[in-house]
């Protein structure tokens, strides 16, 4: 457990309640836990475990009166943050705490110049003139590592890109150099290379100023990256809590074993794909440009997402498209399933090229090249029953109803849901079934190639494994090619033949999955597989064997 | 004949006009001028005050020559003047004339002008401006001067002071050609040569009368103030008159009330307020003054639509209307029923006629008679009405009718137009019944036959026999009795025309309307002649 | 889904309350010709009788004519004009934003300046014109109102169409090959309708007012008592007769606020998000 | 400074396109018309005479085809002429201009005092959110909302003038009271007490809605959090914060209602006496004053689009991420 020294954060049977009618009682029960000076909590959980509320319980920031702290204490340094006057409270934050959040396009005020914002503190809780706040304020937007400080201070956030507003809002939170820091999964919302360096920055700062952190994640892996002490959360209660060691390598309770065993990594590959055969899909030089900003009376700027773009997917191939946001990734996969129009290149399909090919002409190809989407909330039509929405593809080309509506339920089987749920409204369904929803609608036209678009980010991660597994299994059974589209070099590590790494529209690197991994020729491939966070943790390998199987299955021959 | 003027509205948007043309008048010779005594009853009149009056709409322009809407003439009459005025017999008075003689062939007409009198630029007021409004100006602006001047052969000046009128023909009615609307002098010295409809001058009238033009702040008041050198002694009493623009009917109730404003005419106040404003004691109501207008009120009917051309079904819609309701609860007393196309305060008018009372039970009868069936909803005929868009009266009144012809078993509609629309339904015979209201200045040779005769039958255009009624007995009666110089004989044959229309009912006769003109006690001797508040207001004055 | 509708709505005081008084208006309107059967511009009495005279409980009009009856009898024409007024409007806006919304590109681009064209012309200027040039009935009624009524309509189904048109869901069709036309129609108008429902409730209120501001005008239906007609023939008589214009804008007043308040409450219970931000925290 | 100058000129040119097509529709609406507008005027003038009716046309150019008419009216605006109104004697541009300042003044104060009153309101009311306070702003905005104004002009009329005898119920001063200097503006302020409260009611209830229901989707935000967190106090967060934020859709809202504002006017106008453009419109609608009327609309649509601008210009002077290039 933490140190024996005074805790700068100790919280005892912290529960918060939530407004009645809901699904439970409380979002936080009866939790205890300690920060101590220069020690790293990280509390982890999957979305709706209640690590959020702890953070914002000690912050004070509840969305009170419906959701309130029904029970215990919390103790900084000694003093019970529930019990002291609003004044003091005010006095607390900003001095004794700060606090940085999960999304930083929304947390800076974008009326603000981003020096008044961080100056705001400091004219609060500092005795600093004008001029010392000023220097101030310099000094801190350097010390979080942002160039030109002089510039930025004047700049509104909107200029500043995701990873520089985090910065901005780990200056604020620092200008005061509080004793403790709460990070609430400052960066999910962040690149994995811009992850990197904040967690870097995280961690220096907490050396230099000697600050307790609780760092809040649901990523194993950074957890393995930064954390002294986890604190695992599942439904409001903390399930395990000890030193991050122990729990990396010795996890104890069985949600947390279940957790560490679903964190994506690297994993010594299957055989690799023998490509035989001609080409299912062939894209050569694709680009793709779009129109930014124009208007009436305008021409907008132009966004190149893709550009020079070329690949090749043979019959029961699997290929992952990794790159950052913005790298042209999703466009491209959007291309070759005609959602957008390539502005030039090819896309040949079974010696047919798609480029350029009316809406009509393209039609038949449509049944060929299916889509699974990233967003299950968003992807499947609210309006409709699950046999109806599976079986559109069919009806659309001429299926009988009452035959595509037998297929669907078949399908539903197939991607590991009850047949009876055919007459269930979407809105009944957590993500990851959702997602097998939208899969087995994919497969209702029986495609050969089939897109999947990020379709894993949205899901907690042992959903994250399920449709992973699921997807790698229907693709075996169904000889299906695949381009699997992601942002994350773990997951496309599991389940792809062959990588390609995209960077601002174009293929930096393309090689099978072993060489991408093992022999990254490309600085910035290098830097991606740099940038993943806990490395050097290898996961416990008692857990491992639960997912190396199926990932060193032999490879079916394909149909 | 003559086709002057119709109807017109003085309270609403469109608004009203004109006066009239000459007429002949057997037996009417000229006559020297003699004052009728003014109806307030004059104590020593007090020097000094502002006189506020309503004034509604806002008129176009002030120039009288130019535009002779009422809301004109209530302003510009204090600017400019004529040669007569009327006493509220229609008997002529002196007013830039001093003398006038009528040769005795009814051909020339002489008149001799005040002496002294200056526009009020400074200019003299001379023979020239008479000579040049009558042959100049007038015949090319005024929109009646044409019929007005017909007989007009040319108008000489013998001296700066004397006008002589040479008519080709004799036409009695002439000597009532001379009223301020119909015949306002203006300055010769500045129109002469130019275009009358752009003289830089329009903005800013010059004329004789006791009231100079002082400004016109547009949408809120037109001020006018004394003039020192007016060619009557001691006149204008009070100082300045502000004529205020209150669009809004309820608001120029208030505005009398509240002593804001001294004088209403016309159709300014709403019927319905009137007899509540009577009630009050610093308002007194007057209905003299509109004695040339003698507004008659009816529901025109188109002849050419099915069952309306059987005089039988005119006679049920009359039966069904109770005009005393009509005058009571929606003209709020003012008015008298009328027994026939003349107006009773109208030479010539006759009461030997049949008198339509108020039988739901004859109309019904007569329907039935004439071999019509009720259908489904018990209605005997469907006819849809456009109710004059003049105001909220003749809204009201189209109400009424509607309900009164529904209880006998005539289905009515009503279809709403704007003036302009339905001027144009009407003048081209595009509707069924409407109504309307048209002035018969003092004489039926003037205002009344114009409506029935056959000759007046013209499409396209308004205030002439719109109804397409013709019977050519009426036609011989009109024209016979207009020459007729026999006072008997005359008489004789209007009455037989005013039986043969009463029996036929072309049009179905409702009020002879009165204005309501309402004045604040302490304003005297506002209504002098027959022009009413359409006069010069040169004895006006106002007691503490 | 219908119980959640009904209960997310009659958690919504306000709604239940404007729910029952819009009741008791349409109910008034459905049985006009039982409670007074005698037509509402029948003269049934003396002019100018105060409200709680013998036979006329809310006083009686300068011809004599009851107006409880021409309260009663208005609520018809303001209900009818309301809404079928609303629902031109709502077909206009949601065709307009629709395609605007799908096609984006220049057919957006000409919708939406067509839209704004309409916008910049003072609205009540415009419907006063219309009327007046196409003679006051009750079609040039409905038809002026609906015409200065489709903007918004079509701001905010443009607005639903370009967010729900990049949807996963619909992108989903596209894939599946579905139809333009199937898309526009199946896909997207049954999700973008919520708000649009709520915004068609409130323009039905707003088409209630303007009509009563035509009438009051003296550009109704000279046909069909209204209460902005009886209002207008009310005003010059404010002084005698308070009453003849009190109560039929006591009618219009708690009418539009009960479409409203029930506005707000299909708010509530069709956009729960929505919600929220409309009430307590 | 030069891209305030780009942008102005690329809305007065989008303005005037809009105007453009303003002007035509406006244009064939009239025309639609029924009534031939000669024919009315003589008769109105009392002659019948075909020959007159004829003059009538030519002297007014009634007699040029549609579109040659249409095409001079066009470019005429254009040049800043509004035409002639035959039926007034006077041209439209002095008859508006005369009109303007009054119904400048009723809509601009109405306009104030909505927005003034609103945003107070809406912000008290957030908050207070939920007690009893917010309860009876938003009761009172719903009131107002649902309100039909010219009703609402006639019941202050009749409480205020008739009954308390407090205020003027109609006009714009007291004409003839000879005041000057101070006691004016005291007088033309009490004259305009009820017509601003009748416009600007329904206006401060949009408003109030509006800013309460944007305050506490602000509220909401992160941002505020941050400042929370920086533990600013719940008045600076309010103040620097929440209410900036807010106040955006207040005013993007503000401007595309000016023109609701200047229509609502013709009813004011009217019951008030208000001598302004709104009354100058419906009585030139009545007339069938062509001229005056196409004048009345397209200054009212000018009026909007520099509105519209003035609020777009408002806007990147608050919203910093608004680019004016």
């Amino acid at each position: 457990m933490s140190t024996a020294k005074q805790p700068v954060l100790e919280l005892r049977n912290l529960s918060v309640s939530l407004p009645p009618g809901g699904d439970r009682p409380f979002a936080v029960e009866q939790v205890n836990l300690r920060v101590a000076a220069k020690e790293i909590l990280c509390i982890v959980g999957e979305s709706g475990s209640g690590k959020s509320m702890v953070a914002h319980a000690i912050m004070g920031l509840l969305p009170e009166p419906h959701v309130k702290v029904a029970a215990g204490e919390a103790l900084l340094n000694g003093e019970n943050l529930f019990t002291m006057s609003r004044t003091r409270q005010r006095q607390v934050r900003g001095v004794g705490m700060g606090m940085i959040f999960q999304e930083p396009m929304t947390a800076l005020n974008p009326l603000m110049r981003v020096g008044e914002q961080i100056e705001e503190a400091l004219r609060l809780h500092s005795d600093l003139d004008g001029r010392g706040r000023r220097a101030r304020v310099l000094e801190l937007l350097a010390d979080v590592g942002l160039p030109n400080p002089e510039d930025l201070r004047r700049s509104y956030p909107f200029r500043l890109s995701g990873g520089q507003r985090q910065r901005v809002m780990i200056a604020i939170a620092l200008a005061l150099e509080p004793d403790l820091l709460i990070a609430d999964e400052p960066t999910t919302a962040l690149d994995v290379t811009t992850q990197k360096q904040i967690l870097d920055l995280i961690r220096k700062v907490q050396a230099e100023k000697g600050m307790g952190v609780i760092f809040i994640t649901h990523d194993f892996g950074v957890v393995a990256e930064i954390a002294d002490s986890v604190a695992v959360m599942q439904h409001g209660r903390c399930v395990e809590y000890a030193r991050a060691e122990q729990v990396l390598n010795r996890p104890e309770h069985t949600y947390t074993r279940e957790l560490i065993a679903a964190v994506p990594h690297y994993i010594e590959h299957r055989e690799d794909f023998v490509r035989e055969g001609t080409a299912l899909l062939k894209a050569d030089s694709v680009r793709k440009v779009f129109q930014v900003g124009g208007g009436f009376l305008r021409r907008g700027r132009e966004l190149i997402a893709a550009d020079n773009v070329s690949l090749t997917i043979h019959p029961g191939e699997t290929v992952g498209v990794v790159g950052e946001s913005g790298s042209g990734k999703s466009t491209l996969g959007r291309c070759i399933v005609g959602l957008h129009k390539a502005d030039g290149g090819r896309i040949v399909f079974q010696g047919t090229d798609l480029v350029g090919l009316s809406r009509k002409a393209f039609r038949p190809f449509r049944k060929d090249v299916q889509m699974v989407f990233q967003d299950p909330y968003a992807s499947l039509n609210p309006r409709y029953r699950v046999a109806d929405i599976i079986s559109q593809g069919p009806i659309a080309f001429g299926t009988p109803r009452k035959k595509a509506h037998e297929r669907a339920r078949e399908l539903l089987e197939l991607v590991g849901l009850d047949a009876s749920v055919a007459r269930r409204f979407p809105h009944e369904f957590s993500g990851g079934q959702r997602q097998r929803i939208s899969i087995a609608r994919a497969l209702a036209l029986d495609p050969k190639l089939l897109i999947a678009d990020e379709p894993v980010s949205a899901l907690d991660v042992s959903v994250q494994t399920q449709v992973l597994d699921l997807l790698d299994d229907i693709r075996y059974q169904l000889g299906l090619a695949m381009l699997f589209i992601t942002h994350d070099l773990r997951v496309a590590a599991q389940v792809c033949d062959t990588i390609a790494v995209m960077q601002t529209g174009r293929i930096v690197e393309l090689g099978t999955c072993r060489d991408v991994f093992s022999n990254p020729t490309h600085s910035y491939t290098r830097t991606l597989l740099d940038a993943i966070p806990g490395q050097q943790w290898e996961i416990p390998a008692d857990l491992r064997h639960l997912r190396g199987e199926r990932a060193r299955r032999p490879r079916e021959v394909s149909r | 004949m003559m086709k002057s003027v119709g109807a017109q509205s003085h309270g609403n948007p469109a608004s009203g006009r004109s006066w009239w043309a000459g007429a002949t008048c057997a037996g009417l010779l000229a006559v020297g001028g003699v004052l009728v005594p003014a109806l307030a009853a004059a104590d020593e009149p007090r020097q000094g005050g502002t006189l506020n009056v309503i004034l509604d709409p806002e008129p176009p322009m002030l120039i009288l020559g130019l535009n002779q809407q009422s809301p004109t003439q209530v302003v510009a009459t204090k600017i400019y003047e004529s040669l007569l005025r009327y006493d509220f017999d229609l008997e002529p008075m002196p007013s830039l004339a001093r003398e006038w003689e009528i040769s005795d062939d009814g051909l020339t007409y002489t008149f001799h002008l005040q002496e002294g009198v200056t526009w009020h630029d400074g200019e003299p007021f001379t023979s020239h401006d008479v000579v040049f409004t009558a042959t100049e100006f007038l015949p090319e602006t005024h929109p009646r001067a044409s019929s007005n001047f017909r007989q007009l052969e040319d108008v000489t000046a013998p001296d700066d002071h004397t006008v002589e009128f040479h008519l080709d023909e004799a036409y009695p009615a002439f000597i009532l050609a001379f009223e301020v609307a119909s015949f306002p002098i203006m300055p010769a010295h500045i129109y002469e040569g130019t275009d009358y409809n752009d003289n830089e001058m329009n903005d800013h009238p010059i004329g004789t009368g006791p009231f100079k033009y002082e400004r016109w702040s547009r949408g809120d008041y037109v001020h006018l103030v004394a003039n020192e050198d007016y060619w009557q002694e001691g006149k204008p009493h009070v100082d300045e008159i502000y004529f205020r623009l209150i669009p809004d009917a309820a608001s120029r109730a208030l505005a009398l009330e509240t002593e804001q404003v001294d004088i209403s005419s016309y159709n300014n106040i709403e019927p319905f307020d009137v007899p509540r404003l009577e009630q009050l004691p610093h308002l007194e109501v007057v209905t003299e003054g509109y004695e040339i207008a003698a507004p008659l009120t009816w529901i025109e009917i188109n002849h050419r639509v099915e069952p309306m051309d059987d005089p039988r079904f005119r006679q049920a819609m009359m039966y069904a209307l109770d005009r005393e309701f009509i005058r009571d609860n929606i003209f709020m007393g003012l008015g008298r029923i009328p027994t026939g196309p003349i107006n009773s305060v109208t030479i010539e008018y006759s009461d030997d006629v049949h008198i339509y009372e108020h039988d739901p039970d004859r109309a019904v009868e007569l329907m039935e008679e004439m071999g019509l069936e009720r259908d489904g909803n018990g209605n005997f005929a469907q006819i849809e009405m456009l109710p004059l868009p003049y105001g909220e009266t003749f809204i009201r009144l189209s109400e009424y009718i509607r309900e009164s012809l529904g209880q006998v078993g005539i289905d009515v509609r009503l279809r709403s137009t704007d003036s302009a629309g339905w001027a144009q339904r009407v003048a081209d015979w595009e509707y069924e019944i409407t109504n309307n209201f048209v002035y018969q200045y003092g004489h039926p040779a003037l205002g009344v036959s114009r409506t029935y005769i056959c000759d007046n039958i013209r499409q396209g255009v308004l205030f002439t026999n719109t109804m397409g009624y013709c019977n050519e007995r009426v036609d011989e009666l009109f024209a016979e009795a207009a020459v007729e110089n026999d006072e008997e004989r005359r008489a004789a044959m209007y009455e037989e025309v005013q039986q043969i229309l009463v029996d036929e009912l072309p049009v179905l006769w409702l009020l002879e309307m009165e204005f309501p003109t309402i004045v604040n006690t302490r304003v005297r001797n506002h209504t002098t002649s027959a022009g009413g508040v359409a006069d010069t207001f040169a004895d006006l004055w106002i007691d503490e | 889904m219908n119980r959640d509708f009904w209960n997310a709505f009659a958690s919504n005081r306000g709604a239940l309350v404007g729910l029952a008084i819009l009741v008791v208006v349409v109910l008034m309107a459905i049985f006009a010709d039982v409670l007074y059967p005698r037509s509402p511009w029948s003269m049934v009495t003396a002019p100018f009788q105060p409200p709680l005279s013998d036979d006329v409980l809310l006083g009686s009009d300068t011809l004599g004519r009851d107006i409880a009856a021409g309260v009663v009898h208005g609520s018809r024409v303001s209900l009818l004009i309301g809404l079928i007024s609303s629902l031109v409007a709502l077909f206009i806006g949601v065709t307009l934003g629709a395609l605007a919304g799908y096609f984006g590109g220049w057919v957006d681009d000409a919708i939406m300046r067509f839209t704004e064209l309409f916008q910049t012309i003072p609205n009540f200027v415009l419907a006063v014109v219309l009327v007046a040039i196409f003679t006051p009935s009750i079609y040039s009624l409905v038809a002026a109102i609906a015409i200065v009524s489709w903007p918004p309509l079509a701001r905010l189904a443009r607005g639903e169409f370009l967010s729900l048109r990049s949807r996963e869901f619909v992108l989903a069709a596209v894939t599946t090959g579905q139809s333009t036309p199937r898309i526009i129609l199946r896909e997207i108008l049954p999700n973008s309708l919520s708000p649009i429902i709520v915004a068609a409730s409130l323009t039905v209120a707003t088409a209630i007012l303007l009509e009563s501001a035509l009438s009051f005008l003296g550009l109704g239906d000279p046909n069909m008592m209204s209460w902005g007609y009886q209002i207008g023939a009310a005003r010059t008589v404010l002084r005698q007769a308070w009453w003849m214009s009190f109560f039929p804008g006591i009618a219009i007043l708690i009418t539009v606020l009960a479409i409203n308040l029930v506005g707000e409450g299909l708010n509530d219970a069709l956009n729960p998000k929505l919600a929220r931000k409309g009430r307590g925290r | 400074m030069a891209k305030i100058g780009l942008f102005l000129a690329r809305r007065l040119v989008k303005a005037a396109i809009i105007l453009f097509f303003i002007v035509l529709i406006n244009f064939a609406l009239i025309r639609a018309a029924p009534g031939d507008p000669a024919a009315v005027m003589a008769g109105e003038a009392g002659a019948s005479d075909p020959q007159y009716v004829e003059l009538l046309r030519q002297r007014f150019g009634l007699d040029e085809p549609l579109h040659t008419q249409m095409w001079i009216y066009v470019s005429s605006v254009f040049q800043g002429d509004l035409g002639f109104s035959y039926r007034q004697g006077r041209f439209v541009s002095d008859l508006i201009l005369e009109r303007l300042p009054a119904t400048l003044l009723l809509t601009v104060t109405a306009f104030i005092f909505a927005l003034a009153m609103g945003v107070l309101l809406g912000t008290l009311a957030a908050m207070k959110v939920g007690r009893w306070a917010d309860t009876a702003i938003t009761t009172l905005a719903l009131v107002s909302y649902a309100t039909p104004l010219f009703w609402l002009g006639l019941m202050l009329i009749l409480l205020f003038s008739v009954h308390l005898g407090w205020l003027p119920s109609f006009g714009f001063e007291s004409v003839g009271a000879g005041h000057t200097g101070l006691a004016r503006v005291a007088d033309v302020a009490a004259h305009m007490v009820l017509p601003v409260l009748t416009l600007g009611l329904f206006y401060m209830a949009v408003y109030t809605r509006l800013t309460r229901s944007s305050i506490l989707e602000v509220h909401e935000m992160d941002f505020v959090k941050t400042a929370r967190a920086k533990g600013v106090t719940e008045g600076n967060v309010m103040m620097f914060h929440v209410l900036r934020n807010a106040i955006l859709p207040v005013i993007t809202f503000a401007g595309f209602q000016a023109g609701h504002l200047i229509g609502g006017s013709i009813l004011v106008e009217t019951v008030f006496a208000w001598p302004g453009i709104g009354r100058l419109a419906f009585n030139a609608l009545l007339q069938r004053d062509y001229q005056v009327l196409l004048g009345v609309f397209v200054v009212t649509s000018i009026l909007v689009l520099l509105f519209n601008i003035i609020t777009d210009l408002l806007y990147t002077v608050i919203d910093p991420r608004i680019e004016v290039e």
